[in-house]
C-alpha cells in the first residue's frame, strides 16, 4: 500500500479513537489525537508535494468499493499537481485551526467530539480532493457534508444551531442531486467513472449529444453543468447559498476551516478537477462565469450592511467563492485555484481572528457592539487588518495576486461574457474593500459600544490561539507570491510558479492584451481596492453617523439588503411550507387519508354495513324463509326455462 | 282416457296450493297440513305415473311417502306441544327469538 | 317365489350400526350413567370404520352401493359421530338433558347419513334423509325446556318438510320422465332416449338442486341454518353443521354426477350462481353475528359454498376435494364447537362473542386451540383448512373455473376478518371477568384429536388426499 | 435438472434452519408460564444457535454459480407434485442470514419490554423466524406460499397482543390487506401450475414460456400480492398503522425481513416466470415506485409520530427497491437487493432504537422529545448513524444502494432516475428533521434524566451498526453473492446478451 | 267422456278443498275439509287403480295423521286464535310466486315425454290384485325401503316420546 494512502487514514484513526475513546478516557486530552494525525498528513501531504514538482504523478487504488456488473469504482487515489495544492491547503489549514481550538473549545463539555469531528472531517476532505474517481469525490463530497452537518450543529442544544445544521445539509442535497445525475451521465456515456479514462476520452465525445429527458442535448454541456449543479451547493452559490450565512452557527474554527479555506472550495476543486469536461462547453463555462459573478455581488452588497461579524465574513466568503467561479468560468482554472489557496489563508485569518475577537466578548457577535478593541487584542487586530489587506487587493500580499489574475483572465480571456464579468469583479472588489474594513473600523476602532461587564473581560487571546493567527497571517502575506504575474515577476525575477505547476492538469490559457492593458486592469483593481478601504473609512470614522442616515434615506434598498434579498424567506414560501403543506393536507388529507383509506376502510364497512342489511332479511320469521326459498326456485326454474 | 297431463296439472295446483298456504299460514298446524297438501299432491303425481307407466314403484313410493309423513307428523306435532308447553302459542311469528 | 337372501357384506356397516342403535335405546333403560352409552357409540363407531374396509359391493337389487366414495363419506360420518358424542356428555349434564335417547338418535342420523352416502336409488335416498332429518329434528329439539330449541327443531323441521315436498316433487317428475328410480338407470335412460334437453327434466334436477341445497345450507335455501344452529344444542350444532351437509354433499355429488351426468352443464349452471351466493351469504352475514354459534352457522354456510366449488368443477379431482375438505371441516368445525361448549357453564351460556374476551389471559390453552380453529377455518396454512380449500381452488381452476375461484378467495378473504375477531378478542382484549371452563376428558380427548388432526393434515396432507381420490375414482 | 447444486455440506442446513426456531417455539410451549426467564433464555438460545448455523450458508455459499445451491427435495404431495424443495441462491441466501440476526435482536429487544402473554410472544417470534426463512428457502411455489401465508399468523398476534394502543385495528388490517393480495396470487399460482403441465419447481416454471396476456394477468395476481407486501404506493396504508402500532420485535420483523418479501417475490417469481410482462410492466412498476419514493418521503415531513414517520420513509425506500428492480439492469437489480438488506438493516435498527427509547418514555409523538442528545449522548451518536446510513451517506450501506439503484433507474428510464433522485434531497429533510426535533434544541423535561442505553441495548444495535459501515465500505461481500444470480436472472428477463447497461452505450453515442 | 267428467269433478273438489284448508281461520275447519280432501284423493287413486293406496290414504292419513292433527289443534285456545290475525308475511306476493312456479311448471309439463311402459299392466295388477303386488314387491326388491321406512318409525316413535314425555327425568 502506498504509504500516500495514509495521508487521509491518519485522521480517520483519529477520529474513530476519539469517538470511541474520547468521552471516557481521552477528554480533555483529545486533541493530541487528532493534532498528531493532522500534522502526520502535513507532512505526508509536503512530502507528496515534493514527489509531485519531481515530476511524479501517484495514481492507486486501495481496493474496488463496488462492482455491480460493468460498474467497477475503486477507493483510490489519484495525486497531481491539482490535488496536491489542495492537499497543502487542506492539512496547513487543518493543522492550525486544530491547534487554535486547543484554546477556543478549551472546557467545552464536548471537547473530544468537536475534535473527532474536525478529524473526521480532514478525513473526508482528503478524501474528495485524492479521489481518483467521481463517487470517492462524491463519497468524500458529502463527508465534508455530514461533518459541516455536526460541526454547525455542535451546539445543538440551541434551536438556531441545529436548524443551520440541518438547513446546510438538505441545501447541499440540492446539489448533490444534480452532481449524482451528472455521475450517471457520465457513468453512462464512458461506461466509466475513473477520472483518467473519462478525462482523456472527453475530447473525443466533444460534440455528442445525449438524449436527456427528452431532449438532446450537447453532452459535455450537460455533464458539466450536472456536475456544476454540486459546486452551486457545496461552494454556496447562487441559488444554494443560503446555507452558509447560517453555517456560522458553529464554532469558529469550524467556520475558518470548513466554511471558509476548505470545504466550500470543494466546488471549485470539482470545476478545476474536470475542467477537460467543462472546457468542452462554452455554454457550461458561461453558466459557470455568471453564476460565480452574479454571486460574488450579491453576496457582496449583502455583506455591506450586516451586523453580524462571522456573517460579514461568511457573505465575503460567499462573494470570494463567486470569484473563484468567474475565473473557471472564464477558463482560468489556475486563477481560481490560485485564489482558492490564497483565500484559504487570508479567509481563514479572518475567521480565526473573528473567533478571538468572540472569545474576547464572550460569545457577542454584533458588530455595533464592539469598537476600540485594538486597544485589547493588539495581535488579533494586526493579523485581521492584514487579512483585510489582503482581501481588499492590496499590492504585495496574497489577495491582491490571485484576485489581480482573475480580473485580467476575466478581461482578456476568451470567454464572451468576459468583460461583463470582470466589471462585475472589479465592482465587487471595490465593495469586497468597503465591507471588510467597515468591519475592521466598527470593530476595533471607535468606541466601545458594548457593556462595561464585556469591556471588564477584554483581553488577549492565548498563545494557541494567536500562533495560528500568527502563522495564517505569514500565509495571508506570502502565499501569493508563488503566483506573481509574469509583468512585474519579469522585474524581479520571479516566475508565476504556480500557472506553470498547475499547467499540466488546468492548462493555462493565455490573456490576449498587452502588457498596457494589463497594467491598466491591475490598477483599477489596486484602485477600487483602496476606494473602497477608503469610503469605509470615511463612513465609520470620519462619518460615523453616515450609515444611518443612509440607511435611513434607502430604506427599501437598505431592507432589502439586510433581510439578505429575501431569498430565505422565498424559499421557505415556494418549497418548504408547500411540502409541508403538501404532506399535511394533500398526502395525508387526501390521498393517503380520503382516497386510499377511504377504499381500504371503505369495503370493509360498506361490507359490514351489507352485512347488517342483510341480516334483515332474516327475519326469523318461517313464512319469510319459505318464500325466499320460493322466489329461489321461481327464478332458477324461470331462467333456466326461458334459456 | 284422461290424459296425464291433466293429472299432473292437477297434481302441480295442489302442490302450490299446500305451497301457498305454507308461505302464508299464521299457525303452524296449518303450515304442517299445507305440507302434507304438498305431499298429497305428490303422491298424486306418482300415482297417476304408476298407472300410465304400468308400473308399481311409484306406488311403493307413494307408500313411503305417507310412512315418513305419518313420522314426521308425529315428531312435528311432538315439537308443538313441548313448544305449547313453554310458550302457550302455535304461531309462527311469535317464534322469532332468532333473527338476523 | 323364492326370495334370495341379498348380499349383507356391503350393508354391513349399517345393520351394525341399526343394532349398536337398538341396543343403545334398549341399553338406556338399564344403564344409569349415560357416558357409557357414549362410549359404546364410540366402539360400534370404530366397528363401522374397521368394516368399511371390507365392504365394498352393491346389494339390494343395485339400491344400495358401497363405494370408496360413500365409504369415504361414512368415515366423515364417524368421524363426527365420535367427537360429537366425546363433545357431548359434559354439555347435557350441564343443562340436565342426560337421556340415553340422545345417543342412540344420533346413531339413527348416522345411520341416515351412511344410508344418503351410499344411496343408489332416490327412494333409498330419500328414506336415508328422512331418518338423519327426523333424528336431527328431535336432537335439536331436545332441550325440551328451552324456548330456543323447540324454536331451532320447529323452523328445522317445517322448512325440512318442505324442502322432502320439494325433493319428492322432484323424484315424481323423474319418475314420470325415465320410469326408475334408481340412478345409474335413470343416467342412461336419459342418455338413450336424448332427454338431456327436456324442460320438464331440467325442472325435475332444480328441484333436485334445492332440496340438496337446503340440506348443505346453500343460499338461497339456507334461512333454517343459523335459527336451527343457534338453538340446538351446542354439540347438536357441530354435529348438524358437519354431518347432514356432507350428507348432502354425498347425495348431491352421486345424483348429479351419476343421474344428472349428461346434463351437467345445465346444472353446473344452476349450481354457480348459487354457490356464489352461498359464499356471499355466508361470509358476509357472519360479520355482524354477536352469537358464536350463529357466526359459526354462516361460516359452515359459506364453507359450502366454497365445497360447491368441487362439485361444479365435477371432475374427479373436484369430487376428490370436496371429500377432502368435507373431512377437514369435520375436524376444525367441531373443534371450534368443543371450544363454544367448555364455555358453557352453569348458568352461562358464553355464546356470545364478546364472551370470548380476554380467554388467552384466562385459559391460554383453550384459546390456543381455538386459535387454531379459527386460522383453520380461514384457510391459513399450515393448518388443514387451507390445505382443504386449496385442493378445492385446484381443481375448479383446472375445471375452468378460474373466475368462480377468484371471488371464492375474496370472500375467504373477507371470511378472516371474522374469525380473526374471535381470535382478536381472546388475545387483545380483557377479560371482562373470570371465565370458567367446563372441561372433561371427552372433550379433551375431541379437542386432541381435532386439533392433531388440523395441523397435521395441514402438513402432511398427501395421505388423505389419496384417500379422497381413491375414493373418487371407483365412483 | 441441472439447475441446482447438490448440497455439500452432508446435513441438510436449510430444513435444519427452518425447523430448529420451530422446535424452539415447540419447547417453549411445553415450558412453564411462570418461568419467563427460562423462556428467554431458551428463545435466545435458539435464535443464537439458528444464526449460528446460517453462517455456514455465508461461508459455504459458492459465490460463483447462479444455481441453487444446499438443495434439498423431498416427495410432499405427490398427487399434485408438490415437493418439499428447498435451496438458495444468490438473490435470497443474504435474506436468510438477515432473518436469522435480526431474530435474536428482536430477542434481546423484548427481554423487559414485553411483560404479558412472555410466552406466547417467543413463541410467535420463532415461529415468525422458521417461517420466515422457509419463504426465502422455499423453490416449489406452494411450499412458499404456505410459508408466505403462514407468517400472518404470528405477525397478527405480534401486532394485536403486543402492540400499541390502537393495535387491533392494525394488527387487522394489516391480515386483510396482505390475505386479500396474497390469495390472488393463490389463484395465479393454480392457473401457473396447470399451464405448465402440472407443477410448482419454480425452476421447471422458469424453463416454460406463457403466452402473453396470460403473463400480464399472472403478473397483476402476484402484484396483488407482493405490492401490497413491499408496499408499494397505492395500496401502502397498511405499514404506517402496523408499524406504529407494532412492539418493537414486531416493527423490526416488519421492516426488516416481512416488506422485503414483496420485493423478493417480484425477483423470484414475478420476474423469471414472467418475462414479457415484467419488461411491458416497467413503466407502471417505475411510475408507482417513483411515486412511493416521492409521495412516502413527503409524507414524512408531516408526520408526528416517531415509529410512523419511519414506516412511511420505509414506503419511500422500498420505492427505491421496486424502482431497482424494475429498472431490469444489473445496477438496478443488485442495487435493489442490497438496498432490501440495507433497509432491513437500517429500519430494523431504527426500530429497534425507537423501541429502546420507547421503553423509557412510552411515548411516540415527536413532540414529547428534545434534546435528547444531551440526556443520552450514545444513544444519540448510535441513532445518528442510522438516520445517515437511512439518508443514504456514503460509507454507509444506504448509500450504496440507493446509488445503484438509481444508476441502474437512471439507465432503465432517465424521468424515473432523475425523480427519485429527489427523494434523497427529501430523505434527507425529513430524517434530519426528525432528528433535530427528537435530539437537538433544548431537552424536554419529559426525557429529562433517562438513563442511556445500557449493554443489552447496545448489543442489540451493534450488528447493525457493523453492518451498516461493512456494507458501505465493503459492499462487495454481498455483491458478489448476486452476481451470478441477478445475471442469470436479467437473462431471463430482458434474453441472452441484452442485459449490458452501459458497457455499449458509449459505442452508440460515437456512431 | 265419463272418466273426464269423473276426473273433472275430482278434479274441481280437491282443488276447492285444498284451497279451503289452506284459507279456513279456524284449523277445526281446516282439518275437516282436509278429510274430505283426502277422501276425494283416495277417490281419485281408486280411479287410478290403486286400491291399496286410497286404502292407506284413508286409513293413515285420514284416519291417523289428521286425528293426531286434530288433536294437536284442539289444545289451542280457538276463540283466540279466530280473533287473530291467520296470515304471516305477505300473501300477496306469496300469491305472485306460487302463481309463477304453477305457469313455469306447467309449461314445462307440456314437454312430458312419457317413460318407459313396465310389466304392470293394469290387467296383470287386477289378476293378481294391487295389494299383493305391491306387497311382493315391497318385500323382495324393495326390502331394503321397507326396512329404512321401519327405522324411520322408529325414530319417530322415540323422537315424540322424548319430545312429549310428560317429566323430565335427569
Amino acid at each position: 500500500m502506498n504509504s500516500y494512502a495514509l495521508i487521509p487514514f491518519l485522521p480517520l484513526a483519529a477520529f474513530v479513537i476519539n469517538i470511541l475513546f474520547g468521552r471516557k478516557y481521552l477528554k480533555e486530552n483529545a486533541h493530541w489525537v487528532s493534532i498528531l494525525a493532522v500534522a502526520g498528513s502535513w507532512v505526508l501531504a509536503v512530502m507528496a508535494l515534493m514527489d509531485v514538482l519531481n515530476g511524479n504523478k501517484i495514481n492507486f487504488d486501495l481496493y474496488t468499493w463496488m462492482l455491480s456488473g460493468g460498474f467497477k469504482v475503486s477507493v483510490g487515489f489519484l495525486i497531481d499537481q491539482l490535488t496536491v495544492v489542495m492537499l497543502i491547503v487542506v492539512t496547513t489549514c487543518s493543522t492550525l485551526i486544530h491547534i487554535y481550538s486547543v484554546g477556543y473549545m478549551h472546557g467545552d463539555t464536548g471537547y473530544y467530539r468537536f475534535f473527532s469531528y474536525l478529524s473526521l472531517f480532514t478525513f473526508s476532505m482528503l478524501m474528495l480532493v485524492m479521489a481518483n474517481n467521481f463517487l470517492q469525490l462524491y463519497f468524500g463530497w458529502e463527508g465534508v457534508g455530514l461533518c459541516s452537518y455536526f460541526l454547525i450543529g455542535y451546539y445543538f442544544d440551541k434551536k438556531s444551531a441545529s436548524d443551520a445544521g440541518k438547513k446546510a445539509f438538505i441545501v447541499n442535497r440540492f446539489g448533490d442531486f444534480g452532481f449524482g445525475l451528472g455521475i450517471f451521465v457520465v457513468f453512462l456515456t464512458f461506461g466509466t467513472v475513473y477520472y483518467e479514462p473519462v478525462f482523456s476520452q472527453a475530447s473525443s465525445l466533444a460534440e455528442a449529444t445525449y438524449n436527456f429527458l427528452g431532449y438532446d442535448v450537447h453532452l459535455m454541456t450537460l455533464i458539466a453543468l450536472l456536475l456544476f449543479c454540486g459546486s452551486i451547493g457545496k461552494s454556496a452559490q447562487i441559488p444554494l447559498h443560503v446555507w452558509l450565512p447560517d453555517a456560522m452557527e458553529g464554532p469558529t474554527p469550524v467556520s475558518a476551516l470548513i466554511h471558509a479555506a476548505t470545504m466550500v472550495t470543494a466546488g471549485v476543486f470539482l470545476v478545476a478537477r474536470c475542467s477537460p469536461i467543462f472546457s468542452l462547453s462554452e455554454t457550461a463555462l458561461m453558466v459557470v462565469a455568471l453564476t460565480g459573478a452574479i454571486t460574488s455581488l450579491f453576496a457582496a452588497t449583502i455583506g455591506l450592511v450586516q451586523n453580524d461579524l462571522k456573517r460579514i465574513i461568511a457573505y465575503s466568503t460567499v462573494s470570494q467563492l463567486g470569484y473563484m467561479f468567474l475565473a473557471c468560468g472564464v477558463g482560468a482554472y489556475t486563477a481560481g485555484i490560485f485564489h482558492l489557496y490564497t483565500h484559504a489563508f487570508f479567509k481563514a485569518l479572518l475567521f480565526l481572528c473573528a473567533g478571538s475577537v468572540m472569545h474576547a466578548m464572550g460569545g457577542e457577535l454584533d458588530i455595533q457592539k464592539m469598537g476600540n478593541l485594538k486597544k485589547y487584542m493588539p495581535i488579533t487586530y494586526a493579523t485581521m487588518l492584514i487579512a483585510s489587506f489582503s482581501i481588499s487587493g492590496i499590492p504585495g500580499l496574497a489577495g491582491f495576486f490571485s484576485k489581480d489574475e482573475i480580473l485580467w483572465m476575466a478581461y482578456a480571456g476568451e470567454s464572451p461574457v468576459g468583460k461583463f464579468v470582470w466589471a462585475i469583479g472589479t465592482l465587487v472588489a471595490f465593495l469586497t474593500a468597503f465591507y471588510s474594513f467597515r468591519l475592521i473600523f466598527l470593530t476595533f476602532h471607535g468606541k466601545f459600544r458594548g457593556t462595561h461587564e464585556q469591556e471588564h473581560h477584554l483581553h488577549e487571546s492565548p498563545k494557541s490561539m494567536t500562533i495560528p493567527l500568527v502563522l495564517l497571517c505569514v500565509g495571508a502575506v506570502a502565499a501569493g507570491w508563488v503566483g506573481i504575474p509574469a509583468l512585474i515577476g519579469e522585474n524581479i525575477g520571479v516566475h508565476n510558479y504556480i500557472a506553470e505547476f498547475m499547467k499540466p492538469v488546468l492548462g493555462h490559457p493565455e490573456g490576449h492584451g498587452t502588457h498596457g492593458e494589463e497594467m491598466v486592469v491591475m490598477l483599477i483593481s489596486i484602485a477600487v481596492g483602496l476606494a473602497g478601504i477608503g469610503l469605509a473609512y470615511f463612513m465609520y470614522i470620519i462619518r460615523p453617523e453616515l450609515p444611518d442616515r443612509l440607511a435611513q434615506q434607502f430604506q427599501a434598498v437598505y431592507r432589502i439588503l439586510f433581510n439578505k434579498y429575501y431569498v430565505d424567506e422565498l424559499y421557505s414560501f415556494i418549497i418548504v411550507r408547500p411540502a409541508i403543506w403538501t404532506a399535511k393536507n394533500v398526502l395525508i388529507g387526501i390521498t393517503d387519508g380520503h382516497i386510499i383509506e377511504a377504499v381500504v376502510n371503505g369495503v370493509p364497512s360498506a361490507i359490514a354495513a351489507l352485512s347488517s342489511g342483510l341480516r334483515k332479511i332474516q327475519t326469523g320469521l318461517m313464512q319469510h324463509y319459505a318464500t325466499i326459498m320460493a322466489t329461489g326456485i321461481l327464478i332458477i326454474v324461470a331462467i333456466m326455462l326461458l334459456r | 282416457m284422461v290424459p296425464l297431463h291433466w293429472y299432473l296439472t292437477l297434481s302441480a295446483a295442489v302442490f302450490m296450493i299446500g305451497m301457498f298456504g305454507f308461505l302464508t299460514r299464521r299457525n303452524i298446524i296449518i303450515m304442517f297440513m299445507s305440507v302434507e297438501l304438498m305431499l298429497n299432491a305428490v303422491n298424486i303425481s306418482l300415482v297417476s305415473f304408476s298407472h300410465y307407466l304400468q308400473d308399481l314403484r311409484g306406488h311403493v313410493l307413494v307408500f313411503f311417502v305417507i310412512t315418513v309423513a305419518a313420522a314426521e307428523a308425529a315428531i312435528g306435532l311432538a315439537i308443538i306441544i313441548s313448544l305449547f308447553r313453554n310458550k302457550q302459542t302455535a304461531h309462527v311469528d311469535e317464534m322469532n327469538e332468532m333473527k338476523g | 317365489m323364492p326370495i334370495a337372501m341379498p348380499n349383507l357384506t356391503p350393508v354391513m356397516p349399517e345393520l351394525v350400526m341399526t343394532c349398536a342403535a337398538i341396543i343403545m335405546l334398549m341399553a338406556e333403560l338399564v344403564i344409569k350413567r349415560k357416558e357409557t352409552l357414549g362410549f359404546l357409540s364410540i366402539v360400534s363407531a370404530a366397528l363401522i370404520s374397521y368394516l368399511l374396509l371390507g365392504s365394498a359391493g352393491t346389494t339390494f337389487g343395485g339400491m344400495f352401493v358401497s363405494d370408496g366414495y360413500s365409504s369415504f363419506f361414512k368415515l366423515i360420518f364417524m368421524a363426527n359421530l365420535v367427537l360429537t358424542v366425546l363433545i357431548s356428555p359434559q354439555y347435557l349434564h350441564t343443562m340436565r338433558i342426560n337421556f340415553g335417547e340422545y345417543y342412540a338418535l344420533i346413531l339413527f342420523a348416522t345411520l341416515g347419513m351412511m344410508l344418503m352416502a351410499s344411496a343408489a336409488d332416490i327412494i333409498v335416498l330419500y328414506l336415508g334423509l328422512e331418518l338423519m332429518a327426523l333424528s336431527t329434528y328431535v336432537l335439536a329439539g331436545f332441550i325440551r325446556y328451552d324456548m330456543k330449541s323447540n324454536e331451532a327443531a320447529m323452523k328445522y323441521l317445517l322448512l325440512g318438510a318442505f324442502a322432502s315436498a320439494i325433493l319428492l316433487y322432484g323424484t315424481s317428475l323423474i319418475y314420470g320422465l325415465t320410469g326408475t328410480t334408481n340412478l345409474k338407470d335413470i343416467a342412461e335412460y336419459i342418455t338413450n332416449n336424448g332427454l338431456a334437453e327436456n324442460p320438464l327434466l331440467m325442472v325435475s334436477m332444480i328441484f333436485f338442486a334445492v332440496a340438496f341445497s337446503f340440506k348443505i345450507a346453500a343460499a338461497p335455501f339456507h334461512m333454517w341454518a343459523p335459527d336451527a344452529y343457534e338453538g340446538a344444542p351446542t354439540p347438536i350444532t357441530a354435529f348438524m353443521s358437519v354431518g347432514p351437509k356432507a350428507a348432502g354433499f354425498a347425495v348431491l355429488g352421486r345424483v348429479f354426477l351419476v343421474a344428472f351426468g349428461s346434463v351437467r352443464a345445465d346444472w353446473s349452471l344452476v349450481l354457480v350462481p348459487i354457490a356464489i351466493l352461498t359464499m356471499a351469504v355466508g361470509n358476509i352475514l357472519a360479520l355482524s353475528q354477536t352469537n358464536i354459534k350463529r357466526m359459526l352457522a354462516y361460516s359452515s354456510i359459506a364453507h359450502a359454498g366454497y365445497m360447491l366449488l368441487g362439485i361444479i368443477a365435477g371432475t374427479p379431482a373436484g369430487i376428490s376435494s370436496v371429500l377432502n375438505y368435507m373431512f377437514i371441516y369435520a375436524f376444525m368445525n367441531i373443534g371450534a364447537f368443543a371450544i363454544v361448549i367448555m364455555l358453557r357453564t352453569e348458568g352461562f351460556a358464553g355464546e356470545e362473542i364478546g364472551d370470548y374476551a380476554g380467554l388467552a389471559k384466562t385459559h391460554p390453552a383453550a384459546a390456543a386451540l381455538m386459535l387454531v380453529f379459527m386460522f383453520s377455518l380461514t384457510g391459513i396454512p399450515p393448518m388443514a383448512g387451507f390445505m382443504g380449500k386449496f385442493y378445492l381452488f385446484m381443481a375448479a381452476v383446472n375445471a375452468g373455473y378460474t373466475w368462480l375461484v377468484i371471488i371464492a378467495v375474496l370472500f375467504s378473504a373477507i371470511s378472516a376478518y371474522f374469525y380473526l375477531r374471535i381470535v382478536m378478542l381472546m388475545y387483545m382484549k380483557e377479560p371482562a371477568g373470570a371465565t370458567l371452563l367446563n372441561t372433561s376428558p371427552g372433550i379433551g380427548l375431541a379437542l386432541a384429536i381435532t386439533v392433531s388432526a388440523v395441523i397435521f393434515i395441514g402438513i402432511l396432507p398427501a395421505k388423505i388426499l389419496g384417500l379422497a381420490q381413491i375414493a373418487v375414482s371407483s365412483f | 435438472m441441472g439447475q441446482t447444486m447438490n448440497n455439500t455440506l452432508g446435513f441438510p442446513i436449510l430444513s435444519m434452519l427452518i425447523f430448529l426456531p420451530l422446535v424452539g417455539s415447540a419447547v417453549i410451549l411445553l415450558m412453564k408460564r411462570e418461568n419467563e426467564k427460562a423462556v428467554k433464555m431458551v428463545s435466545l438460545l435458539v435464535s443464537i444457535a439458528t444464526f449460528a448455523l446460517s453462517l455456514l450458508l455465508f461461508s459455504n455459499f459458492d459465490k460463483s454459480t447462479h444455481l441453487m445451491q444446499f438443495v434439498e427435495r423431498q416427495e410432499w404431495i405427490p398427487s399434485l407434485n408438490i415437493n418439499y424443495y428447498l435451496g438458495l441462491d444468490g438473490i435470497s441466501v443474504l435474506f436468510v442470514l438477515l432473518a436469522t440476526l435480526v431474530t435474536i435482536l428482536c430477542v434481546l429487544i423484548s427481554w423487559e419490554s414485553i411483560k404479558t402473554k412472555t410466552k406466547e410472544f417467543f413463541i410467535s417470534l420463532l415461529v415468525m423466524e422458521g417461517a420466515m426463512i422457509g419463504v426465502f428457502c422455499s423453490l416449489d411455489f406452494m411450499l412458499f406460499y404456505i410459508f408466505w401465508e403462514a407468517m400472518l399468523i404470528p405477525m397478527y398476534l405480534l401486532i394485536g397482543v403486543w402492540g400499541g394502543p390502537n393495535r387491533v385495528y392494525a394488527a387487522v388490517k394489516f391480515f386483510l390487506y396482505t390475505l386479500v393480495g396474497s390469495v390472488l396470487m393463490l389463484v395465479g399460482i393454480i392457473v401457473l401450475y396447470f399451464f405448465a403441465g402440472r407443477t410448482f419447481d419454480i425452476l421447471e416454471l422458469m424453463t416454460k414460456t406463457y403466452p402473453y396476456n396470460m403473463q400480464l394477468v399472472l403478473f397483476w395476481a402476484f402484484f396483488a400480492a407482493f405490492a401490497v407486501k413491499v408496499p408499494m404506493f397505492p395500496v401502502h396504508t397498511w405499514l404506517p398503522d402496523a408499524h406504529t402500532e407494532a412492539p418493537t420485535a414486531g416493527s423490526v420483523i416488519l421492516a426488516a425481513v416481512l416488506i422485503k418479501m414483496g420485493a423478493y417475490g417480484f425477483l423470484r417469481f414475478s420476474m423469471p416466470l414472467l418475462p414479457d410482462a415484467s419488461r411491458a410492466m416497467t413503466p407502471v412498476m417505475l411510475t408507482l415506485s417513483v411515486i412511493a419514493i416521492i409521495y412516502g418521503g413527503i409524507i414524512c415531513l408531516a408526520q408526528t409520530d416517531l415509529k410512523r414517520l419511519i414506516a412511511y420513509s420505509s414506503v419511500s425506500h422500498m420505492g427505491f427497491v421496486t424502482l431497482g428492480i424494475f429498472a431490469l439492469n444489473t445496477q438496478g437489480v443488485e442495487g435493489g437487493i442490497l438496498q432490501m438488506l440495507n433497509h432491513g438493516v437500517v429500519t430494523g435498527a431504527l426500530f429497534l432504537s425507537v423501541g429502546i427509547i420507547y421503553d423509557r418514555t412510552h411515548t411516540r409523538v415527536i413532540a414529547d422529545y428534545g434534546g435528547v442528545a444531551s440526556v443520552m449522548p450514545l444513544y444519540a451518536s448510535l441513532f445518528m448513524v442510522l438516520t445517515f446510513a437511512s439518508i443514504g451517506l456514503p460509507a454507509t450501506n444506504g448509500f450504496i444502494g440507493e446509488f445503484l439503484i438509481l444508476l441502474g433507474g437512471f439507465a432503465a428510464n432517465q424521468w424515473a432516475g432523475v425523480l427519485a433522485a429527489s427523494g434523497i434531497i427529501i430523505g434527507a429533510a425529513y430524517m434530519l428533521w426528525l432528528y433535530q426535533r427528537v435530539f437537538f434544541m433544548a431537552t424536554n423535561p419529559k426525557v429529562a434524566g433517562l438513563q442511556d442505553v445500557n449493554m443489552r441495548e447496545v448489543i442489540t444495535l451493534l450488528p447493525m451498526i457493523v453492518l451498516i459501515f461493512w456494507i458501505g465500505i465493503y459492499p462487495n461481500v454481498f455483491l458478489s453473492f448476486m452476481h451470478p444470480s441477478v445475471q442469470h436472472l436479467l437473462e431471463r428477463v430482458n434474453g441472452r446478451g441484452a442485459t449490458a447497461v452501459a458497457e455499449n452505450v458509449m459505442m452508440q453515442i460515437l456512431k | 267422456m265419463l272418466q273426464q267428467l269423473f276426473f273433472g269433478y275430482y278434479a274441481f273438489a280437491i282443488i276447492i278443498l285444498s284451497l279451503l284448508v289452506v284459507t279456513r281461520s279456524n284449523p277445526v275447519h281446516s282439518v275437516m275439509w282436509m278429510l274430505l280432501l283426502f277422501f276425494h284423493i283416495a277417490g281419485l287413486y281408486l280411479f287410478l287403480n290403486a286400491e291399496f293406496i286410497a286404502a292407506i290414504q284413508v286409513i293413515v292419513y285420514a284416519g291417523a295423521i289428521l286425528v293426531l292433527f286434530l288433536f294437536v289443534v284442539l289444545l289451542l285456545n280457538l276463540r283466540e286464535e279466530l280473533s287473530l290475525r291467520q296470515v304471516a308475511g305477505s300473501w300477496p306476493s306469496a300469491f305472485f310466486i306460487v302463481a309463477g312456479l304453477f305457469v313455469v311448471v306447467t309449461a314445462a309439463l307440456g314437454s312430458y315425454v312419457p317413460g318407459p311402459v313396465g310389466a304392470y299392466s293394469i290387467a296383470a295388477v287386477r289378476s293378481e290384485t294391487h295389494v299383493k303386488a305391491l306387497g311382493k314387491l315391497l318385500y323382495t326388491e324393495y326390502l331394503f325401503p321397507f326396512e329404512i321406512a321401519s327405522l324411520v318409525l322408529l325414530v319417530a316413535v322415540v323422537g315424540a316420546v322424548v319430545l312429549a314425555k310428560r317429566k323430565l327425568r335427569s
